[in-house]
Formats: structure tokens, C-alpha cells, sequence
């Protein structure tokens, strides 16, 4: 902690923040068209991505930067401008005065209910940050959030994979019968756009330099698989809105592996745990650095696969042989 | 000097956040995407002041991060627009 | 902060049985994604391994009298994950075991890959899901970390919406939609309650926190928010509106998975919540409360199911009145003068209710699928003649509806007498007022689609396919489970006892 | 009052504005909007909660950080399929609304039937 | 040697902060989207520009340092790009709506 002055000077930065947050919220609920709402989203993440910083949480930070603004903002975008004939009629569909009232009142009580257990005393805060530091040597792994994720709680890493594979089968499920297997949206015509174009050429081999760092660095600091895939995932999914590279067809053999080679070798990692330690999921000893590692780095190529084809919606071709 | 990057992080994103209005008056989308373009850089400057005068190296790679992905409103906003795809998908059904 | 390893979270030989039970569908799911065209056949291996892991967990818990512990890489809570398979969640895992085999059976008619060998989307979809949808069963039934339980039940949302929209129509797609969303906002309101509970005890474990809560606000909210979300995940009044156009739009194979087990899995987690993480807070009015919109269901879905015009719609509303029961389990293992819950007849009688609507509603909706694929329709008015026609089916038909009815010697039967016992012996007459007149309605719906089907037809039936005896047995053969359910009784009540903490009524009040 | 408990309240007041823009917000692709918004307040709190934590040198408790990113990747899983969903919806009726009007088939047992 | 280098860092971040002010007062005042655009992005990358360079000494070692000259470099592409397609995107009828 610094000084009195530093300290206000925080303060103000983060009432400011907080204000602000919650007043692009507000913008987003109350916009007059979904386009607008949804360009207040996509400021939205970004705020919280400061927010992460201000509350110590880069890891979390960096996740927001890539997919809470980034990704998911580029979906809802796209979504926006394509609904956009539909707007108005399901915009004029708004529910009576009595179950509006009844929503603001529930949810008002929502939030004072919230707000008075923040502001009730709880000293002192519990924590589980004492017992993860004391096994971080074990792990040799320096950042506990990294832990976490791959080691204390692996399992619910594991299972959110399996969730994000499902949803994936479940986009393409959506596809109409003769286009299963084909490739995501329509061919993108050969690019006149100049800018985009060469913003496609130029940011991915960054990106990819900015993924991999982020994923090799989150052994120690902030970073991870994760956000490392998500952010390959980004530049994919820019050279693939740019047209300069078509999306894979949706049934090829080695897409289908990429997927499943991430979850896949985690499982089999930690089914092997029965074997050579203690149990699912444990590492043994003095493997267990460089087992994370490996994981990590299949599980950021399976995420950055998964993530791109997520964002690029279901089949919409018919498949060549 | 920690105290006064932390009040310049706090001064550009005032300054930034004004920018917003244009976000709700619009009136057209370009300018609302604007807005966002401008809180984009102005968050990313807050960013790296804050890591060098909240002692945060990391909110660098946050930093690093948000550029990368700043472009990506837009991008998927000029894409989307009617008229820049060669034809909608049809919409029959499967099966 | 306490010692992390409590002896309740100490690993126990079987344990690895727990991670299976949960991986190995899992392990479904990624080896059907890449080998697409294997999917079927990959699901059918694996439906008798994982039967067998159920019943080893089933068996193991029940010779050893002792839950059955496993530990997450080793790491004990309050850091890591345990898993713990009590006499509930064995009785689950096996009801869970025997209708997805069943299921998968009678898909096999629907769901085959095309024959020549290319991969197709409904059946690999389906069989992917029906994956899925076990897994997060598995994991709801075993899970002990409240976290860990927020990702299996996004894991059973992400295996069940794809399923409701697969034939692709415009109905099914909006009741999928739907579906989603209402699933996402409960989760996000039970996620809330996760954050808070964090917040106020520094651990997510179910037995640790039971050690910890004090009736303190942050309990109440969080209690609140997470039954909140739980509910409008499992479809009780008035969180309804999504179920019945889902539950009815899906082909048949995925409404019995859906109505079956799908939404008990957020209802065995709010069970989960009130009778183990809070046991020992006196929760009369929120007990009341939620017995109340339990009988709203019960009258609301039952009299909403006898005006349906079409089969589906018509077993989906009696879904939501069936749900109503369970919620009765309630006000009245929490009542005043309950005395030892884990032995209290509501408990036992609300499992029994979980269980064998379970089979029973499995078996009514893959009837309902053969009766539409032969007639090309379900519509109620138009099954004349049907039962002469497929005799198996209806017949199953017949018994699964008894044990809605709560008719001896079913598995219904049971449970309903239970509950009806318990509001007796409770004092709270009012909850039997409303079990006897749920019977009455729901004999009135079964009897109004057994009528015309058992009649002759006006003119002579015509039917559209041929609907295999294979499927029609595997239909009749869950429904008599369902029927003999009623017969071994008494048993499974020492089972459900087996993990209860000793002494419940010590900590009761 | 510090920046946590001033985060904090902030995190409840986006709950209450999420679950308000999800409940009455007629139009899907707002309410999967207002659905993230609420998630990001859910998030928020999370986060809250992991810097009241901070402990043994950590600036916050890593347990709730590690969950949050979990979180924010199935919120991100299903918002895609809400959307495609959305939008499939749209391809095949032509509008984007959840009022089930099936435009194939007359239907009175919807679910509106009794309500 | 420090004292001149945190001046200058003052001198340069506050430069930048005053040219988000200029950026933001554009984008506010400004009478059409074209005109707007060009004060925000004139502005955005000066400041951001500007912040770096006032930061760039205060950098503990030349990574660091990297990382931050490659910032700008990302967002004067990102800017870059946007400004032309949105551009465009005026120019070809107004904005799709």
C-alpha cells in the first residue's frame, strides 16, 4: 500500500471506473437499438478489464480483454447487423407495465440484498490463498492462478473443455443436414478491402508471437492457456473474416483432431495419475511442471480451434470430397 | 512518480469516458463504434499507466492484449453489414 | 482456518469408480467428435461399462455401509475436489445408468448412421449429447464442491438444448432458445449464491460448508438465489414456460433423457443445498414456500396435461405436475415435527418419486415416439385403434401412467402413499389434499389417452411405419421397471441413509 | 470505502441491471446481452471476494480468479450458441422473437395455453 | 539523470492525456461522422503515442520496453485499419441500417 495521496488518487480512479462500468451498463440495457447496446457491451468488457487489473486479477484481465470484449463483442456484432430486419417487430413485443414493475422490483431487490452483504462487515475475509502458496513449490509452478486451473481444481478445467466441445457440436447441430461436415458461413469474396486485408497479413504473425508468450509466461505470471488460445483464436478468426483464408470444413479429420487433442491428452494425463501417483488428475512429483506445461500447450491449440469455429457459426457449405 | 501515473490513468479514461455520449447520441453506428475505438485506446493507455504506477507489470500483457483484439469491433461490424457477404445462406430447413 | 483434510474427504478404495462414472461419458464424448462416423457404436460400448460402474458404486456403497470418497489429484478440500457417492447418489447414478441404456436402445431405431458409413449430423449429435448428458449427471449425483457442480450443470444445459432442437423446425429452435436462456439465467443466479458462499466461509466443499454456515444473511441471500436459479432450471410453477414446448418438441428418444433425468439433475442439486450444505438452519418458510409452488405445479401441469390436444405436449405437462410432487419432499422432511429426516418417510417417498418418474416418464415418452411413428401424428383425438395395433406400447403406455396415477403396486404408488403418509403424520393435511387430487387428474390425462386408444377405431387404422418389437420391448420393459419399483420397497430406504450425517436430529434444531 | 466494497456494489448493481434487461427485454439478442451483463457483475463479484482474500503475498486469492475464468469461458460457449441459435431462428421464420407464433402449423397448445 | 527522466515522463504523459481530451472534444463536437473520425484518431494515437514515449523510460528493461513500443504499434494499426473501413462504410451511404 503507498501513500495518502497515491491511495486517493486510486480511490478516485476506481469510483470513477465503477461509475463508469455501471453507466455503460446502464447504456447497454436502455439503448434504442441493439447495435447501439451492443457496441455498450463491448466497452463494457473492456472496462472490466481494468477493472480485473484494479483488483489484482491479470489473469482474469486478460481472459476479459480476449474473449469477454473481443470475441464475444465480434459475435454480437455481427449478430446485431444481421438482425437488424427484425428489430423492430420483436422490439415492439415489450411485456406489460406489471411485469416490467415486477422485474424491477425483483431485481432492485437483487442488488440491495447484494450491495448490503458487500457492505456487512466479514472480517476477516477467508481465504484459500495460504493453502495454494504452500504447494506451489511442489507444482514448480509460480502463478497460483495456474495452479489452480491445472493442478487444485483440474477437474473443473477438464469439464468446462468437455462443456466448450458441446457447445460447439451444439452450434454446428444447427446446421441444415446437407451442409454437415461443409465449412462455416459463405466463401468470403476475394478481398478489395485494402485496410482489412493488410491488417489481416500484418497483426496474426504478432499475435501469434502475443498468444504464445502469454501462454509460455503464465507458468509464472499472469497468462495461461487460455488466454494464450484465445487470443490465436482472434487472429484466425481476423484472416478468416478478411477472406484471405477460408474456414476449414467442419468434418475434416484433422480439425476433428485439433479439437479433441487438448481435452483428450489432459484426460489421459490424469487418468494415468492413477497409475504413477496418487489418484485422477494428480501429477507425480517432480513431473508435475513440465506435465501442466505439455497440457497447457495441447489444451491452447484445442481452445484456439474450438473458440475460432465457435465464433464462425454452423456449417453453411455443402462439403467437398 | 506512481501517484501521478495513477492520476493521469484516471484523468485519460475521464477524458475518454466523456467520449461515450456519442456512444448513446450516435446518431449513426459509426459513431458509436467510434466511441468504443476511443474508449479502446484511451483504456489501453489506463492500462499502462496503471502498470507502471500501481507496480502491475502484467496489465502490460492486458495492454498488449486489448490491442491486438482493438480493431475487432469494427472489423466484424463492416463485415456483417448487408451488402459485404455475396449471399445470405438460404433458409430451408434440414431434413 | 480449519485443518484441510477432514475425515470425511479421506479417499476410500473405490473411489476411482466415482471418476469413472463421470469420465468415461466423457471420454464418449470426445472419441465420438473424432470419429464421427463411429458414434453410435462408440455410445453403445460404453452404455454396459458405465451400467457396471454403477451398480460396482451401487454395490460397493451398499456392502461397505459408507460413502464412497475420491479426491481430485489428491488435493483435499478445501483447496481441491472431492467427489462422494452417498446412498442418494448410488440410487441416482443407477436409475441414470438404466434409463440412458434404455434410451440408447430404443435411438438406435432413430438415430443409426446412414449405411454408407459417412458420418450424419442428428445421430452424431445425439449420441455425442446423450454422452453428455450422462456425464453431467454422473457429476451432479457425485459432485461435493458447489463450483464444481456449476460446471456439470453447465455441462447437462450444453448436452440437453442441442438436443430439443434436432429435427431443426422453427418451434423447436424457439424452444430451445428459450430453454437456454431461462437455463443460463438459473445458473448464473445459482453461480451468484457460489460466489457469495466463497465470500463468507473460504470453501465450496458441501460437508465443510455444512460445518461452517451460521443463519446469517449472506445464507439467506445466497440460499435464495441459488434455489432460485435451481428452479427455473428444473420447470417448477410458475419457471415453467420453457419446459413443455421443449420436452415435446424433441424427437422422442431426447424428450424421455429430457423429462427423465434432465430436470432432476437441478432439482437433486437443490436437495443437495437445503438437506446437506444447510441442515442444520431451521428453513420452515422457505420449506413452506417451496411446497407451495410444488402443489400450484401439481394442480397447474395436471390440469394443463388433461386439455392438451396432442400426446407429447400432453405427457410434458405432466412433467411440470410430477415435478410439483417432488418439491412436497420439502415442507415435509423440514416440517416441526420432523425427527431424523434421512428416515422420515417424505424423504424416502420424495426419491421414490424422483426414481420412478424417472423410468415411468422415460418409458411414456418413447411410447409416445413409437405410437407417433406409426400413426404420423400424435394427436390425442386421432389414436383410435392404436392398442390393437401396438399392444406393447399402449400396455407400456398403461404402466408408466400408473405410477403417475400412484396406482399399487407401482413405483409412483409408493412414493405418493409416502408423501400422503408423511403430510398425515406431519399434521400438514393440506399437502395430502393435494396429492389425492393430482392422482385424480392424472388418471383423468392417462385414461383420456388409454380411452380412444383402447377403443376400435372409426375407420380401419392405417399406419404410416412398421415400429420394430425391439423397440417396443425396451419401452415395456422400462415401464415394468417402473411397476416392479413398487414391489421393493423398504430397501432403499436404509440405502438413502447410507452418508447421512449419524445424527441428524442433533443438528436439525 | 474501499475500492473493493466500491467494486462491490458495483458488481450488485449490474446483477440487478442484468436480471432486469434479461426478464423484460423482448428481444432475444438483448436478453443474451443482458444475460452477459449479468454475468459480468456475477464476475465482478467473484473478483471482489479474491481481493478480500489476499493473503500470504498474493495480491488475491487465486481460487476465485481461477473460477472466474472458467466462468467467462462457458459465458462466452453460450452466448455462440444462443446466438446461432438466434439467428437459425431468424433464417427459417424471418423474425427474431421468442413469442412461439409457429408460423407452420396452427397451435393452441403452446405454451401459452393456460398462462 | 532520474529527476530528468521522470520530468520528461511527466511532460510526455501529459501531452498524451491532453490529446485524448483534444480526441474526445472532437469526437463530441465535431458536426459529421467523417470529421469526427479524423479528430479521433489523430488524437487517440497521438496520446496513446505520447504516453508510451513518457512511460518508455520509467520501462524496467528492454522487454518491457518492447512490449510497450509494440502496444502503440498494434493500436496505430488497429487505428489505422478502423479509420478506413469505417470511412468507407460512411461513404457508401451511411452506415448500414
Amino acid at each position: 500500500m503507498s501513500t495518502g495521496f497515491a491511495l486517493d488518487a486510486g480511490l478516485v480512479l476506481d469510483a470513477g471506473l465503477a461509475a463508469l462500468v455501471l453507466a455503460v451498463a446502464v447504456g447497454a440495457i436502455v439503448a434504442g437499438t441493439a447495435f447501439a447496446a451492443v457496441v455498450g457491451f463491448v466497452t463494457y468488457g473492456l472496462l472490466l478489464a481494468l477493472v480485473w487489473v484494479r483488483l489484482a486479477a491479470v489473469d482474469v484481465a486478460l481472459t476479459e480483454a480476449a474473449i469477454g470484449s473481443g470475441v464475444t463483442g465480434a459475435v454480437l456484432i455481427a449478430a446485431a447487423a444481421r438482425l437488424r430486419p427484425a428489430e423492430a417487430r420483436s422490439a415492439a413485443e415489450r411485456p406489460g407495465v406489471p411485469l416490467r414493475l415486477a422485474a424491477a422490483v425483483l431485481s432492485a431487490l437483487v442488488a440491495a440484498g447484494l450491495a448490503m452483504l458487500v457492505l456487512l462487515p466479514s472480517a476477516p475475509a477467508p481465504s484459500l490463498g495460504p493453502a495454494a502458496a504452500v504447494h506451489l513449490p511442489e507444482l514448480a509452478i509460480g502463478n497460483p492462478v495456474t495452479a489452480v486451473l491445472l493442478a487444485y481444481r483440474a477437474i473443473d478445467t477438464l469439464l468446462e473443455k468437455i462443456v466448450l466441445l458441446l457447445a460447439l457440436l451444439g452450434v454446428w447441430s444447427l446446421a441444415p443436414d446437407r451442409f454437415w461436415g461443409g465449412a462455416p458461413g459463405q466463401p468470403h469474396a476475394a478481398q478489395q478491402d485494402g485496410a482489412l486485408a493488410l491488417l489481416a497479413r500484418l497483426l496474426p504473425p504478432v499475435g501469434i508471437v502475443v498468444g504464445v508468450y502469454i501462454l509460455w509466461v503464465g507458468a509464472v505470471a499472469p497468462g495461461g492457456a487460455f488466454q494464450g488460445g484465445a487470443i490465436l483464436a482472434a487472429m484466425w478468426i481476423l484472416v478468416m473474416i478478411a477472406g484471405l483464408r477460408d474456414a476449414p470444413a467442419t468434418g475434416g479429420r484433422r480439425v476433428r483432431l485439433l479439437l479433441v487433442v487438448g481435452p483428450a491428452v489432459f484426460l489421459a494425463v490424469g487418468l494415468a495419475g492413477f497409475v504413477v501417483a496418487d489418484g485422477f488428475l494428480a501429477y507425480p512429483a517432480s513431473y508435475a511442471k513440465p506435465l501442466i506445461i505439455a497440457i497447457e500447450v495441447v489444451l491452447t491449440l484445442s481452445i484456439a480451434v474450438i473458440l475460432g469455429l465457435l465464433a464462425s457459426g454452423p456449417p453453411g457449405r455443402e462439403r467437398q470430397r | 512518480m506512481a501517484e501521478f501515473l495513477v492520476g493521469a490513468a484516471g484523468f485519460v479514461l475521464a477524458m475518454v469516458a466523456l467520449g461515450l455520449v456519442r456512444l448513446l447520441r450516435g446518431p449513426a453506428d459509426a459513431d458509436r463504434l467510434m466511441a468504443a475505438q476511443l474508449l479502446g485506446s484511451g483504456g489501453i493507455a489506463t492500462l499502462l499507466l496503471l502498470a507502471g504506477g500501481a507496480g502491475v507489470p502484467a496489465a502490460v500483457d492486458a495492454a498488449l492484449t486489448l490491442a491486438l483484439l482493438a480493431a475487432f469491433a469494427s472489423v466484424a461490424f463492416v463485415r456483417s453489414a448487408p451488402g459485404a457477404d455475396p449471399a445470405e445462406p438460404d433458409s430451408t430447413e434440414p431434413r | 482456518m480449519p485443518p484441510a483434510v477432514t475425515l470425511a474427504s479421506a479417499a476410500t478404495a473405490g473411489g476411482f469408480l466415482l471418476v469413472l462414472a463421470i469420465i468415461l461419458p466423457a471420454a464418449g464424448v470426445l472419441l465420438a467428435l473424432a470419429f464421427g462416423r463411429h458414434a453410435e457404436r462408440i455410445a453403445l460400448l460404453l452404455m454396459p461399462a458405465g451400467f457396471a460402474i454403477a451398480i460396482a458404486i451401487l454395490a460397493d456403497v451398499w456392502h461397505s455401509q459408507a460413502s464412497l470418497v475420491a479426491v481430485m489429484g489428491g488435493w483435499a478440500p478445501p483447496l481441491g475436489i472431492a467427489l462422494r457417492a452417498d446412498g442418494l447418489s448410488a440410487m441416482m447414478l443407477v436409475t441414470t445408468a438404466l434409463v440412458i441404456c434404455a434410451v440408447g436402445l430404443f435411438a438406435r431405431g432413430d438415430f443409426g448412421m446412414p449405411a454408407g458409413g459417412g458420418e450424419a449430423r442428428a445421430p452424431l449429435v445425439f449420441w455425442t449429447m446423450l454422452m453428455g448428458v450422462w456425464s453431467a449427471l454422473n457429476a451432479i449425483w457425485l459432485g461435493r464442491d458447489l463450483f464444481n457442480l456449476y460446471v456439470a450443470l453447465e455441462l447437462l444445459t450444453f448436452s440437453a438444448v442441442p438436443l430439443v432442437c434436432l429435427d431443426g423446425r422453427a418451434e423447436t429452435l424457439a424452444a430451445a432458445l428459450r430453454y437456454l436462456l431461462f437455463a443460463l439465467v438459473g445458473s448464473v443466479l445459482y453461480l451468484l449464491g457460489v460466489a457469495l458462499f466463497y465470500g463468507a466461509y473460504g470453501t465450496l466443499d458441501i460437508g465443510l460448508l455444512a460445518g461452517r454456515v451460521r443463519a446469517e444473511p449472506v445464507v439467506w441471500v445466497s440460499a435464495a438465489l441459488m434455489t432460485a436459479g435451481l428452479l427455473a432450471k428444473t420447470a417448477l410453477f410458475p419457471l415453467h414456460l420453457w419446459l413443455p414446448p421443449a420436452h415435446a418438441g424433441a424427437p422422442a428418444a431426447a424428450s424421455a433423457v429430457l423429462s427423465a433425468l434432465v430436470v432432476k439433475g437441478s432439482f437433486f442439486l437443490a436437495v443437495r443445498l437445503w438437506f446437506d450444505v444447510l441442515p442444520g438452519l431451521p428453513g420452515v418458510p422457505a420449506a413452506q414456500a417451496l411446497g407451495t409452488l410444488g402443489a400450484a405445479a401439481i394442480i397447474f401441469g395436471s390440469v394443463l396435461a388433461l386439455r392438451q390436444e396432442r400426446l407429447k405436449l400432453l405427457i410434458a405437462y405432466s412433467t411440470i405436475a410430477q415435478i410439483g410432487y417432488l418439491f412436497l419432499l420439502f415442507p415435509l422432511s423440514t416440517g416441526a415435527a420432523a425427527a431424523g429426516i434421512w428416515g422420515s418417510v417424505a424423504w424416502t417417498g420424495g426419491v421414490y418419486q424422483l426414481v420412478s418418474h424417472a423410468i415411468a416418464k422415460a418409458a411414456m415418452f418413447m411410447a409416445a415416439g413409437l405410437i407417433g411413428e406409426a400413426l404420423g401424428h400424435d394427436r390425442i383425438a386421432g389414436l383410435g385403434g392404436i392398442g390393437r395395433a401396438l399392444p406393447m406400447t399402449i400396455f407400456a403406455f398403461g404402466l408408466g401412467g400408473m405410477s403417475l396415477m400412484g396406482l399399487p403396486p407401482s413405483g409412483g404408488f409408493v412414493a405418493k402413499l409416502m408423501l400422503l403418509t408423511a403430510s398425515v403424520t406431519e399434521g400438514q393435511w393440506w399437502w395430502a389434499v393435494v396429492i389425492l387430487l393430482g392422482g385424480l387428474l392424472a388418471a383423468a390425462y392417462v385414461f383420456r389417452v388409454l380411452a380412444p386408444a383402447l377403443a376400435g377405431a372409426d375407420e380401419p387404422l392405417r399406419l404410416c411405419a412398421r415400429v420394430s418389437r425391439r423397440r417396443e420391448a425396451v419401452v415395456l420393459a422400462l415401464a415394468v421397471g417402473a411397476l416392479l419399483l413398487g414391489l421393493l420397497p423398504l430397501r432403499p430406504s436404509e440405502l438413502l441413509q447410507i452418508g447421512r450425517p449419524a445424527a441428524p436430529t442433533a443438528i436439525m434444531r | 470505502m474501499s475500492a473493493e466494497t466500491l467494486y462491490g456494489l458495483c458488481a450488485a448493481a449490474l446483477v440487478g441491471l442484468g436480471l432486469f434487461g434479461s426478464i423484460v427485454d423482448p428481444q432475444p439478442l438483448r436478453k443474451i446481452l443482458a444475460f452477459n451483463l449479468l454475468g459480468g457483475g456475477v464476475f465482478l463479484l467473484f473478483g471482489v471476494i479474491a481481493r478480500r482474500g489476499a493473503a500470504a503475498g498474493m495480491a488475491a486469492d487465486p481460487v476465485p480468479q481461477a473460477m472466474v475464468i472458467t466462468g467467462i469461458v462457458v459465458a462466452f460457449s453460450a452466448t455462440a450458441l444462443a446466438v446461432t441459435l438466434l439467428l437459425r431462428l431468424f433464417e427459417t421464420t424471418g423474425q427474431a422473437t421468442l413469442r412461439t407464433g409457429a408460423p407452420a402449423r396452427p397451435d393452441p397448445d403452446s405454451d401459452r395455453a393456460g398462462s | 539523470m532520474r529527476q530528468v527522466l521522470d520530468i520528461f515522463t511527466v511532460a510526455a504523459v501529459s501531452a498524451g492525456a491532453l490529446f485524448f481530451l483534444v480526441g474526445t472534444v472532437g469526437l463530441l463536437r465535431f458536426p459529421d461522422p467523417l470529421t469526427r473520425l479524423h479528430a479521433l484518431t489523430k488524437a487517440d494515437n497521438l496520446g496513446l503515442g505520447l504516453v508510451v514515449l513518457g512511460l518508455l523510460p520509467q520501462a524496467e528493461g528492454f522487454l518491457a520496453g518492447v512490449k510497450l513500443v509494440a502496444v502503440w504499434l498494434l493500436a496505430q494499426l488497429a487505428g489505422a485499419t478502423v479509420t478506413q473501413l469505417v470511412a468507407r462504410a460512411v461513404r457508401r451511404g451511411g452506415p448500414p441500417a
